[in-house]
């Protein structure tokens, strides 16, 4: 079973079990104190190592052997912790309740030592937990992490703007262009704006088109003709377009102004 | 214009990332390797024929809780553990004890572990452990003096190479196992 | 009886060494590696060897002042740096009304923008939202100097998540007949 590892060093010489009698060097008590984690660690190191039953601990045995011990460890250092003083009223409870007559119908449920026992397993059970996670490879103890170098590039990650960051600039614009204030931008207007984009993309490529080209009869419904239209005619406007007939009738054709002269 | 045309390409990116990062790389973090935008199936695609082409080599790709990572196999821990023969100081009993309790029994507040180990909790194990990013404060109890909850971390599913609490060593319920003999 | 008994062996605790390592590995780390004896003519053709095996691909075994280490390839540094880029903090407001000019008003010039905005455009504003790819040149204007016209691009809406400026929020406060589209 689960033996507490012991590695005590007494006066230069090398301990690696308690003493089989109970009788302790008076400078050791510290080590031995420290070689427990508590009570219940030296209540499960005294039934394993002599052989009780967990499930039927002879509580008149245990209790003297855990009593020998805290009295000799009492009776040299004073401060011993409470935490093995509260167990010893504890088992001395659980003793005699023992040894008074108990009402029949009670009798399985109420063993006095239930509750001693439960804990007992449980500390158990969480010293052996603990014993396995020790033993687990680690990173940084039996685990090798890939961690090779490499070039530190800044790479600075271009900010966010949403729409209401664009609407907000474009409003200071407004704010303080005042000439532009009788201009304020609706739906229809911006639409117009996309299409007088995307017709100057279409004749830097295309260079001359033919008017009836600007126009996807077949797809666009009404409304984006219109717009398109007026796109063309804004682009007229601000001299950006030049629109040209030879005679009546005669196909109309499209092209940037800056291509004439070239 | 597509900034990767093939595969190999795409994997040794990822290779790249993996054997260079220190923490493991969630799917998240492998996505914004790419600048186009990848589907998380493919890229699960990608990390699976990385995995096979580094099978039985030196390292495994592995997945633990927060993503993936690139670590040694086993058989060369012996030789790795001679680089730096001044381990990490192993931790007192009262400390692994502690973990255990938290790990197995989460959440659970200071006074659990104390009635659970008969012992004072020292505030310094409490603190070791934290200081690790093993263990953190979840919550509190709603009972008089809101005690803190403590919980583990993913880092330490990391440390430990497991995804899932399900994936500690089991615990040994030796009461079951006493009494069915 | 020898711990290792071939090159290849040899070459992968080398390699396991120094992909797990934080710190180059001198040529005094390596040997530790071995409980047996090891030349160092041994070892540096041993590193040699590996070197090689890793030509062509995505980590290089390189030399630095204090030892050997495996470096990412510069190649991939453009990807590894998105990993962890750093956020610029904003866009400046001469930007960002440069910007919404151009979005509003398009096709503009330059002159255009600083008759709006009443103050000289910095070149670098305009370069700026041409490296993000949201405005590029459309055409010129037929003036003296012929001055570039400027317009968003389809990158710019979709990375405000919009399929068309007619998504961008009007500035209409009063009632005004629109074309319905």
């Amino acid at each position: 079973m689960i033996e507490t590892p012991l590695n005590a060093k007494i006066k230069g010489e090398e301990f690696t079990e308690l003493p089989k009698d109970l009788y302790i060097p008076p400078d050791a008590l510290e080590v031995y104190l420290e070689a427990f984690e508590g009570p219940l660690d030296l209540l499960l190191y005294l039934i394993r190592k002599h052989n009780l039953d967990i499930l039927d601990i002879p509580m008149a045995d245990l209790t003297r052997q855990y009593m020998q011990y805290v009295d000799k460890m009492r009776a040299i250092k004073l401060e011993l912790a409470g935490d093995y003083l509260l167990m010893s009223a504890m088992l001395i409870e659980i003793k005699s309740r023992m040894l008074l007559p108990k009402p029949v119908e009670l009798e399985e449920e109420n063993d006095p030592r239930a509750e001693l026992v439960r804990r007992l397993m449980e500390y158990e059970a969480i010293k052996l937990a603990a014993q396995q996670l020790d033993e687990m490879p680690k990173v940084g103890d039996g685990l090798y992490v890939a961690s090779a170098y490499y070039q530190h590039i800044t790479q600075v990650k271009p900010p966010e703007v949403s729409l209401g960051d664009l609407a907000e600039a474009w409003r200071n614009v407004l704010k303080r262009a005042s000439h532009y204030k009788h201009h304020k931008v609706g739906r229809s207007e911006l639409s117009v704006r996309e299409h007088m984009s995307m017709i100057l993309r279409r004749l830097k490529d295309d260079r001359l088109l033919e008017f009836t080209q600007l126009f996807d009869v077949q797809n666009d419904g009404i409304p984006k003709l219109v717009v398109c239209f007026l796109a063309v005619l804004e682009l007229c406007r601000e001299g950006l377009l030049r629109i040209t007939q030879q005679q009546a009738f005669s196909p109309i054709y499209v092209q940037i102004a800056s291509d004439i002269d070239s | 214009m597509s900034e990767i045309s093939n595969i190999t390409e795409l994997k040794n990116v990822l290779e790249a990332a993996l054997l260079t990062s220190h923490e493991p790389l969630s799917l998240d973090d492998m996505l914004r390797l790419f600048s186009e935008k990848m589907e998380r199936a493919t890229l699960r695609m990608l990390l699976d024929e990385l995995k096979q082409d580094w099978d039985r080599r030196t390292m495994e790709l592995v997945q633990v809780a927060s993503g993936y990572r690139f670590q040694a196999r086993d058989e060369y821990a012996t030789f790795l553990a001679r680089l730096n023969p001044e381990r990490q100081a192993k931790y007192s009993r009262a400390v692994m004890e502690t973990l255990a309790i938290i790990a197995y029994r989460q959440p659970v507040t200071r006074g659990d572990i104390e009635e659970i180990r008969g012992v004072a909790v020292n505030p310094n194990v409490i603190r070791q452990l934290q200081e690790r990013d093993w263990i953190d404060v979840i919550g509190q109890r709603e009972v008089p003096g809101r005690p803190s909850l403590y919980g583990t971390t993913k880092h330490f599913l990391d440390d430990l190479n497991i995804r899932s609490l399900s994936e500690l060593p089991p615990m040994v319920d030796f009461v079951q196992q006493e009494i069915s003999i």
